[in-house]
């Protein structure tokens, strides 16, 4: 046993094994998690292979062992069996990795979209130009009265939103299965936790039809809620939004450097 | 020596061909362009069909009736048993192409009602720039039959479209800026400019569009001016739909006095 | 543990027991009765139809088509199946002697019988399937605790109430015409207004009563009455078609 | 010895359970876990009156009566803590209710609970028993088809059908007259679905809701039954059984690709051809339009189950949904007006039950895409003005299919060319069966079916008696349909030469180690 | 934005202001130019830096190897200072034939700074042509002197010609505000043109790529030579020189990353838009291979680091411990590549609930991989730190204290680094943007405190054994391949990104391009493109070495010396 634990080719091999082994069936047991896409395992595998390749070759002497149990395989008439079953069973994956290639199955295509497409600097709502760069929930500066606005906002959501993205404001609601995209997950720190309000203003206004071409292939089922809500309602349910999840909006970086004219946004 | 090289090579071209699978591998987007069109000399067909297309289903406005059946006859698809515009167009009127009667038709739309409908329809040469009425000529054309607009078509109808103006509305201004020969008569304004197609005033016209009998009611003259002027600047409740179909133009083609006469006039009607 | 829990549920069921002997009834024999009639004014409405044809067991009951009971509307124009029960003004002191025998609610031909009923709190309702076809029978109160029962055939299914409450409303909802009105209350001074119109109360101790007049339809009407010693006295409630 | 034990237990006062195995039910921290997830639909008050409520159907439950549907205790007696708990965890499948298991901790979970029950005096009344029954286990055998004959045999004969329909689809006599204890519209379960199953679709799910019943709707409780031996325990479970035989062994898995077999011989024009026995079936979840005014935020089909074969020439596509009405159905027109009435919509005039057909939309891209991997397609929902989608609609009166383009939903242009189409509705379900040749007459405006390639399709369904129509629908996104071709053998050949290669250069490697190794 | 009516009318001035290249079009040709003439443009500023330096260590340090090596480079530069002509006037033919109309533009505006980039372009080339030609004549005392000031001033043309260069490109990027497309460029003040917002931080950016650059490249070269060496002479040359190239460009490295965050911030005030777009719009998937060339570039530098402590004597004590720092970096790797979005189909996004993972999707943000970065440079530089120490054992009385301090530091950095990246979890975006600062400030503090107290404790250090120069296996030499092709393609693809966020304009939102190749292409294609423009130019630069061959022979140092003080 203890042959086999100091010998580096046996090292890497349990490396690899341990890697695997974590990342395809440890991390989704973890509390919250979720399996690990295919593509990600592989990433994940090629990088630790690339680590265990550096590990076993920077050292002359552990290469050289490294080396030995393959050279042994190679050579070694007592691994005769050994060798032509690798012989074989190489050829045949290779043989199957091609087949996999070549094979006619059709299948769908995958869906991407990147998640923060540019907004434009100014949109129109209802015939109102409103610009967005600097743009901060209005709502904000009447403290007195948010807790109104945070009731009006909850009621919006529950009436609006509720089917798509959930009890729990986290994609899942019970209309979520019909779309894809999956409605966003606000729950999720990587969603609203990272834009500004008037990002999240942008999107509720414009839904999927108002996304720019460079986010598709996007079928994003977000209605254009401003043929629904009022603009106090939309920044009401983004009050909401924001106090139920507990993530506070990404605010605009001051740019008051004085540096002439720009920075400053759009004239 | 020449294994070595060879080896470099190898890991030179390896290195190169992995980034460039991965890059691959990965989703492709490009960014989009707006779509700039040149109506030069060298306009194909294709283009113009495209951009025409775009004036149909956008500023143009023209699916509000054609595309529902019932306020004007279908375009793009069959009408009663002839097939769609492209087949039928050349058909119509004896001695006319299809270019011909298409361009009369959007020049003088009430010359060539289709019998079962009413004559609605707005001028269209008056809303849409010359390139943007050939484009859409282009594009009816493609439905079903052969597209023959080119590019030489544009600049020499701009002239056609002038002077089959003065036809219509009598003596206009230069450029055609103007309706009803100038006339500040705001009944005769309302009516050439086509409002009646869409809107329903004093029992005429149509109810695409809010009714205007009351609409001093609803809104004040600054208002009504301004809704002219730039119609996307407010839209009336219910009509968020047909937001984008009134054109833009009627600013540009009233002058000041027929302008402030239609509002007046409007801004009355309570 | 377990053990230990089986015993305290025992001794406390002794215990309760013991509790509902001791208690004593009052004497109820003698006492004043309170009659009356249910008078009817207006035109009678028509009863809907109720079509039968999918429970060909239950319309071979019939000749005619049966209609809804709703509103009955005797041949002397008085008004039956409405519910008349003292409301309020027994004494403190009162105690309603322990409830004997079984109510009984039959369904019949797909319908209730009978189709507004009191029973005593704690006294047996006795649901009786006579057609031999499914019914569920649901009560559907809101101070007891409402149950909802199926009797695919004919048997009888046992049912006791814990809190007064008027009404219960019962149902079947295979067949949605199928509805019984259910008083539950805590003695037994009540009545239903029959085939004449005409109901009477009983043994009555004295007092100053509030007494409730039910109908499903019109609603519910009240007077106040006073008896003394065994006299009878008269409580007409009129209702009028709406 | 064992009896003066005993005399001593019995003296003794009952023993209180020791403080730390009674959970701490704190309905301060309670109320704010309420406040903060549940009051949106339950309401502030516990009465399912949230902001929410108005437009679900089934609607949140009202805590006031305290009556639960999924109880383990007889019918008309209050739930369990642990029912209560289950419901929170769990959720209540095929409506709005999630589960909470994961979303809220342990404690917040326990604690909302026990403030909920602080909603009704029931809870406080100390003479109401809660116990949980005793329930046996399933008989084994349960999926033979003796057992199912059996519980066939008393599904009829207990009277399942009367509001769950001969097949399970919810479409019995009785079912358009169903009504919840708060006057609601409900139905009949559809038998066939039983991953909806609000208590759980399991065997055992279904034996405790027939002994339970589902309290405040009208499904009741058959424990009277067994409890006076009309019904035998065993019997009872055989039914359940066959319950649950309705329904697919697994919840429909949604795969995104309908791979269209090509056949020999002419493709089966009939639903009822046995020929689709043998063609691998498609599930998928249709939810309600809530995109474009009017909305439907209860939409009557949940989903579709989707077939294709091909012959080289012609495609056809085989629909099945359940539906229980063969609209329009004047029996289900009260229903309706109720259903109408219950689940608010956009319009603020309540809206009127008329004699609506059902509707089936099937929908492709107007042109494939050919760049960026075929990933652009229009707007899932019927396209855009300058978008076109291709599609085909069938209605059930008249019964027939048209083909068109759809530019936005307020949009459908007809043409000329139609799918030919046969339907048939069989005790609530639909099966269409709709057929095109693959290459179109009109290139222009219809789309190509080309095999070997994903074709994007989207399903679209209208239950006429539920008062759909327009845009009140049930709608899914994009999915693909691949018309496959059999495996040519050219296929074959690079895997094999890859093969060889590999085998060549590993004899080589083997043979140069070798040689290395007897040289050194 | 696109109104047809506009666009349609827009449409009429476009004709005649584009050409159209045969075979295979404009934009490749611009790109193919532009790109080549960039990188040698930046090989021929990047090596004069590394010349001069290694001239002035020779000079200092009188250590007469430098001098050679010094030498040996400035050979180089010859030939490639013709090819970045070359390809420079091919630039300038393409786009005032392909692109007139927006040449004719930027001419109006530059023309003054043009005619001295031309101007300074000749003094450079007499410079340079003194420098090399004037090397064995002014070889001595204060000639040597004035020799290394001609080396300073070719740096300095240089450099003011790539400043001056940048300004016309970040012009295209970022315009001074009150430009507008109606503006005459005519009237615009160059000055104003010149100082536009993103300049400066271009500027420093490209100086210190172009060190990197420059020591990738050399590095590729000693490793070419090496590999090819027949003596052992020569090969202990070639491997000293490599790794030379090597540390240089390893060094530099570790700072680019600030340059960029600096860069990327000015870009971000000035439009937010672009900002977006270059981050999380269509440009988002680029980061994800930047990201994986990093991960490389981090592997590969370690690796070279730890085979090259096989030939230094002493250096065993520490081989142990370096698959601990390969730990750290593997980890690092994951954590930096691992996707924000991920590529999965419908079941597996069913299974996480959308495209972010539940658990993983936490690694996908900022605060991980700013977290992991700075902890690979951390780790890159205690590599760079146990090589110094390798075959010394330092001598001053202090030393253990020293180390002890040098681990303390080393902790604390780490610490703070962790620290603010697990609490940038907590806080709110704008909060966390301010961490990165603080991470960056540690690492930068830990190497330079750590640096200087190391330079102390070598102070007569006593030596473990002469370092085995040329005692290599040759696979650390493909590694020092694989380091200078990466490097070059990503600069080929951070040129891609900077230029591709202008999307459609010439001239972002000033001059429109209207030309049939406006789209930013997808990155697919983009990276064909970049492998070619690499593929190009390194065959050029094989080239210019073998001509670097064939005029002189080799100028290795033939006597082997003691012991060598490593590092500088």
């Amino acid at each position: 046993m203890r042959r086999y634990t100091e010998h580096p080719f046996w090292q890497a091999v349990g490396i690899l094994l341990v890697a695997y082994v974590v990342v395809v069936w440890v991390v989704p047991l973890l509390p919250g998690s979720a399996i690990v896409p295919k593509s990600v395992v592989l990433q994940y595998m090629a990088t630790v292979l690339v680590g265990v390749l550096i590990y076993v070759s920077d050292s002359e002497e552990r290469w050289q062992r490294f080396k030995e149990p393959i050279t042994a395989m190679l050579v070694e008439p007592r691994l005769r069996p050994v060798r032509s079953g690798v012989l074989v069973v190489v050829p045949v994956l290779v043989g199957l990795v091609a087949y996999g290639q070549v094979q006619t199955t059709v299948a769908a295509p995958p869906n991407l979209r990147s998640i923060h497409p540019a907004p434009p600097t100014e949109i129109t709502f209802r015939g109102k130009a409103i610009s967005l760069t600097g743009l901060e929930n209005p709502l904000r500066q009447h403290p007195d009265s948010l807790p109104a606005y945070l009731a009006d906002g909850k009621r919006v959501y529950y009436q609006n939103c509720l089917p798509c993205h959930g009890d729990h404001l986290d994609g899942q609601g019970h209309f979520a299965s019909g779309f894809n995209p999956l409605p966003a997950n606000f729950q999720d720190n990587g969603t609203i936790a990272q834009l500004t309000e008037s990002f999240v203003f942008w999107r509720i206004a414009k839904g999927g039809p108002g996304l720019p071409r460079e986010g598709t292939p996007w079928n994003s089922a977000m209605p254009k809620w401003e043929d629904f809500l009022t603009e106090r309602e939309i920044w009401s349910v983004i009050l909401f939004l924001y106090d139920q999840t507990g993530w506070t909006p990404r605010t605009w970086e001051k740019t008051g450097t004085g540096d002439g004219g720009r920075g400053t946004g759009h004239d | 020596m020449w294994a070595t090289n060879a080896k470099i090579v190898g890991i030179v071209l390896g290195t190169l061909a992995l980034y460039t699978l991965i890059a691959n591998k990965i989703p492709q987007v490009q960014s989009e362009v707006p779509q700039a069109l040149s109506l030069g000399a060298n306009v194909t067909p294709e283009q113009l069909v495209a951009a025409g297309e775009k004036v149909f289903n956008g500023i143009g406005g023209c699916t509000t009736c054609h595309g529902l059946g019932t306020r004007a006859p279908n375009l793009l698809t069959d009408e009663t048993g002839t097939g769609p515009i492209g087949v039928r167009c050349a058909k119509r009127e004896p001695g006319k192409s299809c270019k011909q009667y298409l361009y009369e038709s959007l020049d003088q739309p009430t010359a060539y009602v289709v019998a079962g409908y009413q004559p609605i329809m707005p001028v269209m040469t008056k809303q849409l720039s010359p390139a943007q009425v050939w484009s859409v000529i282009a594009f009816l054309e493609s439905q079903g039959g052969t597209v023959d607009v080119t590019a030489s078509d544009i600049p020499s109808t701009a002239t056609t479209s002038a002077t089959s103006t003065t036809a219509t509305g009598g003596a206009g201004a230069a450029g055609g800026a103007a309706f009803a020969g100038g006339s500040t008569d705001p009944k005769a304004i309302i009516q050439a400019a086509g409002c009646l197609a869409c809107h329903k005033l004093e029992g005429q016209g149509q109810v695409i569009a809010p009714d205007l009998t009351h609409v001093g009611s609803r809104r004040d003259a600054e208002s009504i001016r301004k809704k002219i002027l730039d119609p996307a600047s407010s839209i009336a409740k219910g009509y968020e739909k047909l937001a984008g179909i009134m054109p833009k133009a009627f600013g540009t083609m009233m002058n000041a006095a027929q302008l402030e006469a239609v509002v007046q006039f409007l801004a009355g009607h309570k | 543990m377990r053990k230990l829990g089986v015993v305290a549920v025992g001794a406390a069921a002794l215990g309760l027991t013991l509790a509902a002997w001791t208690r004593q009834p009052s004497p109820t024999q003698g006492g004043a009765t309170i009659s009356g009639k249910m008078k009817f004014t207006g035109t009678k409405p028509a009863m809907p139809k109720i079509d039968m044809s999918e429970e060909p067991k239950c319309k071979a009951k019939y000749q005619g088509v049966p209609t809804d009971e709703a509103v009955v509307v005797n041949a002397n124009g008085t008004l039956g199946n409405v519910f008349v029960y003292a409301k309020s003004g027994l004494p403190a002191s009162y105690q309603a002697a322990a409830p004997s025998g079984d109510v009984t609610l039959d369904q019949d031909g797909c319908r209730y019988h009978p189709h507004v009923l009191g029973i005593l709190v704690g006294q047996k309702l006795a649901i009786k399937n006579s057609d031999g076809i499914l019914h569920n029978i649901k009560a559907k109160g809101v101070k007891n605790r409402p149950f909802n029962i199926s009797q695919p055939t004919n048997m009888t299914s046992e049912r006791t109430f814990s809190v007064p409450e008027v009404m219960v409303p019962l149902e079947c909802n295979v067949h949605g015409w199928m509805h019984a009105w259910l008083a539950v209350l805590p003695h037994p001074f009540f009545a239903v207004s029959g085939a004449d119109g005409s109901f009477s109360i009983k043994g009555l101790p004295p007092g100053t009563y509030t007494i409730e007049a039910w109908h499903e339809k019109y609603g519910t009407q009240t007077a106040t009455v006073t008896v003394a010693g065994s006299e009878t006295k008269t409580a007409d409630f009129s209702f009028a078609a709406k | 010895m064992i009896d003066a034990l005993l005399a001593l237990v019995l003296v003794a006062p009952p023993v209180p359970r020791p403080s730390f195995l009674v959970p701490v039910q704190d309905t301060t921290k309670g109320k704010a876990v309420y406040v903060k997830w549940c009051a949106g639909c339950h309401g502030d008050g516990g009465a399912g009156d949230g902001a929410a409520a108005a437009h679900m159907l089934p609607r949140p439950r009202n805590f006031t009566g305290a009556i639960y549907k999924i109880r383990t205790t007889a019918s008309g007696q209050l739930p369990t803590d642990a029912d209560l708990l289950h419901a929170i965890d769990e959720g209540l499948p095929g409506s709005a209710m999630p589960g909470w298991r994961g979303r809220l901790s342990d404690a917040e979970r326990r604690d909302a609970m026990s403030y909920i029950k602080t909603f009704s005096s029931f809870f406080a009344d100390t003479s109401q028993h809660v116990v949980a029954l005793k329930f046996s286990s399933p008989p084994g055998g349960g999926t033979g088809t003796e057992a199912l004959k059996v519980g066939r045999q008393f599904y009829d004969s207990i009277g399942c059908r009367k509001c769950h329909g001969d097949q399970g689809r919810g479409d019995g006599p009785s079912a358009p007259t169903l009504k919840d204890d708060a006057g609601f519209p409900i139905f009949a379960a559809d038998l066939h679905q039983s991953w909806r199953f609000r208590g759980g679709g399991t065997v055992e799910d279904i034996y405790r809701r027939l002994r339970t019943g589902l309290d405040g709707t009208p499904m009741p409780s058959f424990s009277d039954l067994v409890d006076q031996k009309f019904l035998t325990d065993q019997e009872l479970w055989r039914l359940a059984q066959y319950v649950r035989s309705l329904s697919p062994a697994k919840p429909p898995e949604v795969r995104d690709v309908i791979h269209a077999p090509q056949i020999a011989g002419a493709v089966p024009a009939s639903p009822d051809d046995s020929a689709w026995a043998r063609v691998d079936r498609y599930w998928f979840p249709l939810v309600g339009q809530v995109i474009h005014k009017e909305r439907a935020f209860a939409p009557a089909v949940s989903g579709v189950w989707v077939q294709a074969v091909h012959d080289s020439t012609t495609l056809a596509l085989r629909v099945s949904w359940d539906d229980r009405t063969q609209s329009p159905d004047t029996a289900w027109l009260g229903f309706e007006q109720r259903l109408l009435e219950t689940v608010a919509g956009d319009d603020s005039a309540s809206l009127r039950a008329e004699r609506w057909p059902d509707q089936l939309a099937v929908q492709f891209p107007h042109r494939l895409a050919g760049g960026a991997g075929g990933m652009e397609r229009p707007y899932f929902l019927m396209g855009g003005p300058s978008d076109p989608v291709y599609q085909w609609r069938w209605t059930s009166q008249p019964r027939r299919a048209v083909a068109g383009l759809a530019r936005g939903i307020d949009r459908f242009d007809t043409l000329p060319g139609t799918p030919a189409a046969q339907a048939v509705h069989d005790h609530g379900e639909w099966r269409v069966v709709l057929t095109r040749a693959l290459a179109p007459s009109d290139t222009a405006n219809e789309v190509p079916f080309d095999a070997g390639r994903a074709i994007p399709v989207a399903f679209f369904a209208w239950d006429g008696s539920s008062g759909e129509h327009g845009s009140r629908m049930a709608v899914s996104t994009w999915y693909f349909l691949a018309l496959d071709r059999p495996t040519p053998p050219s296929v074959f050949i690079s895997p094999v030469l890859a093969m060889l290669v590999t085998l060549g250069l590993g004899l080589v490697v083997v043979r140069r180690a070798q040689r290395r190794g007897t040289t050194r | 934005m696109a109104d047809p009516l506009l666009l349609l009318q827009a449409a009429a001035d476009t004709s005649r202001a584009y050409g159209e290249f045969p075979v295979i079009g404009a934009r490749q040709f611009i790109w193919i130019t532009a790109e080549v003439h960039l990188m040698f443009a930046a090989f021929v500023l990047g090596v004069p830096m590394f010349a001069v330096v290694t001239e002035a260590i020779g000079i200092f340090g009188k250590d007469e190897r430098y001098d050679r090596l010094s030498k040996e480079f400035t050979r180089l530069l010859l030939v490639a200072y013709s090819a970045t002509a070359i390809w420079g006037a091919m630039l300038v033919f393409g786009l005032s034939t392909l692109y007139p109309r927006f040449w004719a533009y930027l001419t109006a505006i530059f023309a003054p700074s043009m005619w001295v980039y031309a101007a300074l372009f000749f003094i450079e080339s007499f410079t340079l042509y003194l420098y090399y030609y004037g090397w064995d004549r002014w070889k001595k005392g204060r000639a040597k002197l004035w020799h290394w000031t001609l080396g300073i001033l070719l740096n300095v043309w240089g450099t003011i010609v790539m400043f001056i260069a940048n300004s016309w490109l970040t012009y295209m990027m970022s315009p001074p505000r009150d430009i507008t497309p109606t503006t005459d460029p005519t009237t615009i003040k160059l000055w104003h043109a010149i100082a536009n917002a993103t300049w400066m931080p271009i500027n420093v950016h490209r100086v210190i790529a172009n060190v990197v650059f420059g020591g990738a490249i050399v590095g590729a070269y000693a490793s070419y030579r090496f590999l090819a060496a027949r003596t052992e002479e020569e090969r202990a040359h070639y491997d000293w020189m490599g790794y030379v190239g090597n540390f240089i460009a390893m060094s530099a490295l570790i700072v680019l990353p600030f340059a960029g965050y600096w860069l990327g911030r000015e870009i971000y005030q000035y439009d937010q838009s672009m900002g977006i777009t270059m981050m999380g719009g269509f440009m988002s998937w680029l980061w994800v291979i930047q990201a994986f060339l990093i991960a490389v570039l981090f592997l590969t530098g370690n690796y070279y680091l730890w085979i090259g402590m096989g030939r230094i004597p002493g250096a065993e004590r520490f081989q142990p411990y370096t698959k601990y720092l390969l730990i750290v970096l593997v980890l690092g790797a994951i954590v930096w590549g691992t996707p924000h979005t991920m590529i999965a189909d419908s079941k597996e996004l069913a299974a996480m609930g959308g495209s972010h993972h539940p658990f993983l999707g936490a690694l996908g943000v900022m605060s991980a991989k700013n977290t992991a970065v700075n902890l690979m440079i951390l780790t890159t530089f205690l590599s760079f730190l146990l090589y110094r120490r390798a075959n010394v054992r330092p001598v001053v009385p202090w030393a253990r204290a020293g180390t002890l301090i040098q681990a303390g530091m080393f902790a604390v950095a780490a610490g703070v680094v962790l620290f603010y990246g697990i609490r940038g979890y907590f806080v709110e975006a704008i909060v966390r943007i301010g961490y990165s600062v603080y991470q960056v400030l540690a690492v930068l503090a830990c190497i330079l405190f750590v640096t200087v107290i190391d330079v102390l404790m070598a102070r007569g250090a006593q030596s473990l054994g002469a370092i085995r120069w040329g005692k290599m296996p040759p696979r650390s030499q493909y590694a020092l391949f694989i380091l200078a092709v990466t490097f070059t393609w990503l600069m080929g693809l951070m040129g891609f990104a900077r230029s591709g966020i202008r999307q459609y304009w010439h001239v972002w939102q000033v001059m429109q391009d209207t030309s049939a190749y406006a789209a930013t292409p997808a990155l697919g294609y983009a990276s064909k493109m970049i492998s070619l423009c690499v593929l190009i130019f390194l065959s050029l630069v094989a080239f210019v070495f073998w001509l670097g061959g064939l005029a002189e022979k080799s100028t290795f140092v033939a006597t082997e010396r003691g012991a060598q003080h490593v590092g500088h």
